[in-house]
């Protein structure tokens, strides 16, 4: 138990350093990476909260969205090596004060909340994917099937705006 | 030894040293084919090739370099982590390049006991107590401070951009003794463009109200900006604007790109001077109109003022962008800081403006960038590809200017220029010798090319036996090249077995003597036919490099044929028409057509030997008088097209000679096969033609 | 209970991380990534509470899966917004946008 | 050996990963330290000294592709908890997911008929 | 302990694969070269190139190594020899692989020379391309398992193995798999005609020895997962159990070496078209056909 608790705590100190990192670097590359780290460690978090499916897929999803992100970070933004050592931030004084509020207030509620008797164990790995496949296919399958049409939108969305036609 | 590491003996460094004595990795200069054509098998040495000298240790010398050759190799020899070691084959010393290790006589025996000796001297000197630093001139660099968004702004100490207020970013420029400074004609075109005119800065005028004109510098009563000296009067005076890289790139027309970045220095220098002269003139206008456009719509809260400054600025940015990705750079040249100098009073108005960690526009910045055929506006890399590279010629200096991994723009030229036809004027007896130095990748064909061109002079008619003894030579040398073109081509597109298997043929057909050669036919022909009928190679090359009509008719040799112009200049010759010879034509013109051509005429090459007797050996040249005087012209078709040769004889000597070579037509057209390519697929395109950068003239 | 809290402060702090990213970023591909930062937290926050709270209760998991699938889905939507924009301005900057926001 | 556990050894293997690294490079210091030299540090670039920048906005040419990637990567976040169920639940879970599987693949149909598949 | 025995196994694969590699490349067998190479690389210099991103540059090899470690960690050698046998196995080789692009990728970026960047940009490419192939035939594998743990795939053979029940899984899974290892044909952020070295280009030294090892490693579990997913892993007749997996994988390293000798090197818009025009088709044919046919036989 407390190893799991230092596990969550190292990972978690892990996923927000480099979460800040994303905006202190003036590297595109850099900051993108950095965001797959952060969400990384969040994998790593999962894991070490035993849901090991999900662990496995957030480390696995984020590793190619992330690079995705890196090459678009790379095509659109100016100086993306950060040797210029750019400032490309606005409203800064607003911004901090609204997520410094925002996250007092997400704290308050995760401390002031009542929530309950904490569950000792949770289901091994296996019995989780089961679960969640047949949770798939039986109560949440018009959640599953809806999930299909919500990523054909979004990929025709994107194909239609984002490609020139040409002649 | 040269190359040695600093350290005292150890067992550790004894250990490393034996195990790098025995895994010698070589980058071969100037590349494995002209290695291969002198008989040498690198492999058999024990010497394994690599594709970058950051992997190798040894640098396999293969014959005399060129000046400039020589500097790439120091280049490419500085590169290389220590302990590295030079093996010097065929040619005791090359200037510019540090001593080498071991130097050994062109030879398979001598180049095994060339490798036995260099494995003693790495595995005794691999570790010194005290090295010496290469400092060839060839690979000083100075290093120099350059905005990351404003190439234009280039300083000596680091500091911060007067126009956007990044910092500076440290580059390293080549010294400045270089003439190798990236090449084509950069520095020479740099030396000659016309200075900025002295007397511009007579009027000044804002960059945003450019009705605003007074004589001397201030501020503008409508904005407060600082004035900016005017130029206008010299830019309205520059017939060649239009004709800059810029304005070519900023239409979509790929084509038109090609015929800019042409590797015809003339073309090049003009235009750039033209577009450094017009530069820094049109600005004020430009900027003026710009910022006037954008006012209307941007209001982002109190950044007015600063991202209009911004704006503009960001388009001066462009101008040299283009400059930088159009024609040479002028960020590494000094003609840079001419241009830089130009907008010194508007920078210091920046400067008052201060647009540190301000908003800038990227709407202005990428305006002017030039557009993909997808309508991105993206910035271009100029990334050279030679002198030394590992999938071209080398000696031939190919610079793509990359958009992403597309080529925008190709510049062609070479690091073999030895000087001029003047040398090759000798003596009758000699001049066939130094004729046949002109291209080591084809000397019998300069050899028959000079022999035939002084029996011309002389008005000497041949038999049947020297005749059928020089179409052997001919076409036994045609086999091997287009064998020796087949390996480098297999490396390149990544086929390790045709690369393996036409090295190991190049190899055999050149050591081949008088003895019967049947085995080695047969095998040729097997191999060539296997080749041709590979359907991923097929795929890999379809539709790769097609040559427009326009652009085949300005070839001769495989490439025209390829494009189904059957031109070749053995049809006049009367024993090759006795010999029932007919050229090999394709018609689809790519670089698959071109490989098809070069294996039909493998093929048909093995044939015309057969029909004339099939043994390789020289023939005996009917002898000319010592005191031949006359003018002759002859045609050769060497192995890469037609090779024209005039000469003027007086007296036994040769005191005029005019060649025109086939890669001299070739190397024009390596813009219209690679430009719109992908960048594997452009060096296809280019590796395709298989031009010989040493038969290339002025 | 001290997990779940450890977990549950994390979350925020990336919330938090991520909320003044995107809030303060001028770039659209940057506001992207504030935003996939607060779902991280997100999806810290319903992990924690499906281990801690309720763990035979599969739904949990499944609903970090949606929010994967939303997160792959702003990602695609708005790189391909991003294209389009940079394609008729050359600018993803939030900042060159106004006209966007009517 | 507990799930926890599990993620111990690969934690560990890791950490033993970049030892083995750290390992590597102390020996090859020790071996001897590279000697700074003029050009040796500029990347290879064919024998020149080419000191462009190279850090700038890249053409990336298969951004339609990458864009239809993204989404229908989030398939395989579906398709594997559904094929360990699989045969337990029988051919209408091979219908469901046939369902699902058509759907996407319309996407991907559609950024083919407009172009997103080839090099832009 | 198990993890000790699978590492060694590990590196004792790597080598021998590494022979293989150099038979396939120079045509010559030569047991001792790689070890000398090795040592050769660690006595030479390690130049770092001017103004790199260091981190990215540094961490790269580093990050190859630990994903194709990573990898091996759930590939069992037989029902004992596994060092992790994760529940979700068959996902978490997937994860791995995924981070060799990304140190791909920061090997590209890092040492800002244009060979590398435009070959790791590349390879991102073709991660796009494989990425698809590599998924779906495991998934497959997974639904005859009925699990994720790649023990219980390889048992799940025992009548038949996978590659006889779903071919056009195993050929889309081992060319998919070639094009992670980029085992040429498939070569393309290497390419040493092309770019020079590509994303290799400017490691040097000791740098490059841990960047080829990890290579090694990878390829070792690549060749690993095609034996445990398709060719029955440990299961086989006489020898031991470890034998047979340690067999199988050098012999699916050897052949994909000895095809990629005689292939030239794909055009990476080649690559994307074939695989997402006719490879996902068929890989979603793949997995019909699987459904059907094991709802044909559990019927």
């Amino acid at each position: 138990m407390i190893a799991q608790t230092v596990a969550v705590a190292l990972l978690g100190a892990v996923a927000v350093w480099f979460g800040a990192a994303v905006f202190r670097t003036s590297s595109m590359v850099r900051s993108a990476l950095s965001l797959l780290a952060s969400m990384a460690a969040i994998g790593g978090m999962f894991l070490a909260m035993e849901a090991e499916f999900l662990g496995v897929l957030q480390l696995m999803m984020m590793a190619t969205e992330m690079a995705i992100m890196a090459v678009f970070m790379v095509m659109y933004m100016m100086d993306p090596g950060g040797l210029g050592q750019m400032d490309m931030s606005h409203q800064k004084r607003l911004s901090l004060a609204s997520g410094v509020l925002a996250g007092l207030a997400a704290l308050a509620i995760a401390f002031l909340g009542g929530w309950g008797p904490v569950a000792a164990t949770a289901p091994d790995a296996a019995a989780q994917t089961r679960a969640l496949g047949i949770e798939m296919m039986t109560r949440s399958l018009l959640v599953f099937e809806t999930a299909a049409v919500t990523i054909l939108v979004a990929m025709i969305a994107s194909v239609a705006v984002a490609i020139a036609r040409r002649r | 030894m040269n190359g040695a590491r600093l350290g005292t003996w150890t067992w550790p460094r004894r250990l490393a040293a034996w195990a790098i004595a025995r895994d010698l990795q070589t980058f071969v200069v100037p590349d494995a084919r002209l290695a291969r054509g002198a008989g040498l098998d690198l492999a058999a040495a024990g010497l394994r090739p690599v594709a970058t000298p950051r992997h190798a240790t040894v640098l396999v010398v293969v014959g005399a370099l060129p000046e400039e050759l020589a500097i790439a190799a120091a280049i490419a020899h500085v590169q290389m982590p220590r302990p590295r070691a030079i093996l010097a084959v065929g040619s005791p010393s090359t200037p510019g390049l540090p001593e080498p290790d071991v130097a050994a006589p062109l030879g398979q025996e001598a180049l095994r006991v060339g490798v036995a000796t260099l494995r003693r001297v790495l595995a005794a000197g691999a570790f010194a107590p005290d090295v010496e630093v290469a400092e060839s001139a060839a690979v000083q660099t100075r290093t120099e401070f350059v905005c990351p968004m404003h190439p234009e702004i280039v300083k000596d100490e680091p500091g911060i951009c007067p126009i956007c207020g990044m910092d500076l970013v440290p580059r390293e420029t080549a010294g400045e003794t270089s003439p190798h400074t990236r090449g084509h004609g950069g520095m020479d075109a740099h030396a000659e463009a016309p200075d900025r005119p002295e007397t511009a800065g007579d009027a000044y005028t804002c960059p945003m109200h450019p009705e605003v004109v007074q004589p001397e510098p201030g501020r503008c009563p409508m904005c407060g900006m600082n004035l900016v000296p005017r130029e206008d009067a010299v830019a309205r005076s520059q017939p060649g604007h239009e004709a800059t890289p810029m304005a070519v790139y900023a239409g979509h027309e790929p084509a038109a790109t090609a015929r800019v970045s042409h590797a015809a220095h003339d073309v090049d220098h003009a235009e750039h001077d033209a577009h450094a002269a017009a530069m820094p003139d049109e600005r004020p206008i430009d900027h003026a109109m710009m910022g006037h456009g954008d006012m209307g719509q941007q209001t982002p809260m109190g950044l007015q003022t600063a991202s209009h400054v911004a704006m503009n600025h960001g388009e001066h940015a462009n101008h040299a962008d283009m400059a930088m990705t159009g024609s040479e750079a002028d960020a590494t040249m000094p003609e840079m800081d001419h241009a830089a100098m130009g907008h010194a009073g508007m920078e210091e108005g920046m400067m008052d403006h201060s647009m540190h960690g301000g908003f800038m526009s990227m709407v202005a910045m990428t305006e002017r960038l030039p557009r993909s055929a997808d309508g991105l506006p993206m910035e271009w890399i100029e990334a050279p590809f030679g002198p030394l590279f590992p999938g071209l010629p080398g000696g031939l200096d190919v610079t793509f200017t990359l958009d992403g991994d597309g080529v925008a723009a190709a510049a062609a030229t070479v690091a073999t220029a030895r000087g001029v036809e003047a040398t090759w004027l000798a003596p009758t007896e000699t001049f066939p010798d130094r004729l046949a130095g002109v291209d080591p990748l084809a000397p019998v064909a300069y050899r028959l090319l000079a022999r035939r061109a002084l029996e011309a002079a002389a008005g000497v008619e041949i038999d049947q036996s020297i005749a059928y003894a020089r179409v052997r030579d001919a076409e036994w040398e045609r086999v091997g090249s287009h064998l020796g073109w087949l390996a480098e081509f297999g490396a390149l597109i990544g086929d390790q077995w045709v690369a393996d298997r036409a090295a190991e043929l190049q190899i055999a057909v050149v050591r081949l003597t008088s003895e019967p050669a049947a085995k080695l036919i047969r095998e040729i022909r097997t191999f060539a036919s296997a080749v041709a009928r590979a359907p991923l190679i097929a795929r890999r090359l379809a539709g790769i490099g097609t040559t427009a009509p326009n652009v085949a008719e300005s070839v001769s040799g495989p490439v025209a044929r390829a494009a189904g112009i059957a031109t070749d200049a053995r049809l006049e010759d009367r024993w090759y028409r006795a010999l029932g010879f007919m050229p090999s034509v394709r018609e689809a013109g790519d670089a698959l057509a071109r490989l098809h051509v070069r294996l039909a005429e493998i093929g048909a090459s093995l044939d015309l030997v057969l029909a004339a007797d099939g043994y390789r050996g020289e023939g005996p040249d009917p002898t000319l008088s010592a005191h031949l005087s006359g003018a002759g012209r002859a045609t050769v078709e060497t192995p890469r097209g037609e090779a024209r040769l005039r000469i003027v004889v007086e007296h036994g000597s040769v005191v005029e000679a005019r060649l025109e070579s086939p890669s001299t037509a070739l190397i024009r057209i390596v813009p219209d096969v690679s430009v719109g390519e992908e960048v594997a697929d452009a060096l296809v395109a280019v590796a395709s033609l298989d031009l010989s950068p040493w038969e290339v003239t002025p | 209970m001290t997990t779940l809290l450890v977990a549950l402060a994390i979350g925020a702090v990336l919330f938090a991380i991520g909320l003044y990213g995107a809030l303060s970023q001028t770039n659209l591909v940057m506001i992207m990534m504030g935003v996939e930062l607060m779902l991280g937290g997100a999806m810290v926050n319903l992990v924690a509470f499906w281990r801690f709270l309720h763990p035979e209760r599969i739904e949990g998991q499944m609903f970090v899966l949606i929010v994967m699938t939303v997160m792959a889905i702003e990602a695609a939507v708005g790189f391909g917004l991003g294209t389009a924009r940079f394609r008729a301005k050359g600018s993803v900057e939030m900042e060159e946008a106004a006209e966007l926001k009517g | 050996m507990s799930t926890l556990q599990h993620y111990l050894v690969l934690a560990g293997l890791i950490v033993g990963t970049i030892g083995l690294v750290v390992t590597l490079l102390l020996l090859a210091r020790a071996v001897g330290q590279t000697r700074a030299e003029a050009g040796k540090d500029v990347p290879f670039a064919g024998g020149t000294l080419a000191p462009k920048p190279v850090w700038v906005r890249y053409h990336v040419r298969y951004y339609g592709v990458a864009l239809l990637f993204l989404a229908f990567d989030m398939e395989m976040a579906f398709m594997y908890p559904w094929a360990v169920v699989y045969r337990e639940l029988g051919l209408p879970a091979l219908l469901d997911m046939g369902v699902f599987l058509s759907v996407l693949f319309l996407g991907i149909l559609y950024g083919w008929s407009e172009g997103a598949l080839r090099r832009q | 302990m198990t993890a000790a025995t699978i590492v060694a196994a590990l590196l004792a694969g790597a080598y021998v694969v590494a022979v293989l590699e150099g038979w396939a490349t120079t045509g010559r067998f030569q047991p001792g070269a790689p070890l000398v190479a090795g040592l050769a690389l660690l006595g030479r210099e390690s130049v770092v190139p001017r103004r790199p991103d260091r981190l990215l540059y540094e961490t790269a090899p580093v990050l190859l190594l630990a994903a194709a470690v990573m990898a091996a960690a759930v590939l069992p050698l037989s029902p004992e020899l596994v060092a992790v046998d994760l529940a979700t196995g068959a996902l978490f080789v997937n994860a791995a692989w995924a981070y060799v692009m990304v140190a791909l990728v920061m090997a590209g970026w890092g040492p800002n020379g244009a060979y590398a960047m435009v070959a790791g940009w590349r390879f991102l490419g073709q991660l796009i391309a494989y990425a698809m192939l590599i998924v779906m035939p495991i998934a497959t594998v997974g639904m005859r398992a009925e699990s994720l743990a790649t023990t219980a795939i390889v048992s799940s053979q025992v009548g038949l193995w996978n590659a006889a029940t779903q071919p056009i899984g195993f050929v889309l899974f081992t060319l998919a798999a070639m094009a992670v290892a980029f085992i040429p044909p498939f070569d393309l952020p290497t390419a040493p005609g092309e770019l020079a070295g590509g994303v290799a280009a400017e490691y040097t030294g000791v740098r490059l020895a841990i960047f080829r090892l990890a290579r090694l490693v990878l390829v070792v579990t690549l060749a690993a997962a095609v034996a445990v997913f398709f060719l029955g892993g440990w299961l086989g007749p006489w020898l031991p159990a470890w034998a047979w997996t340690g067999v199988k994988t050098l012999a699916v390293a050897a052949a994909m070496f000895a095809a990629g000798r005689f292939v030239p090197r794909l055009r990476a818009e080649h690559l994307l078209q074939w695989t997402w025009k006719l490879g996902i088709p068929l890989a979603l044919f793949n997995i019909a056909w699987v459904g059907v046919t094991l709802w044909w036989a559990d019927r």
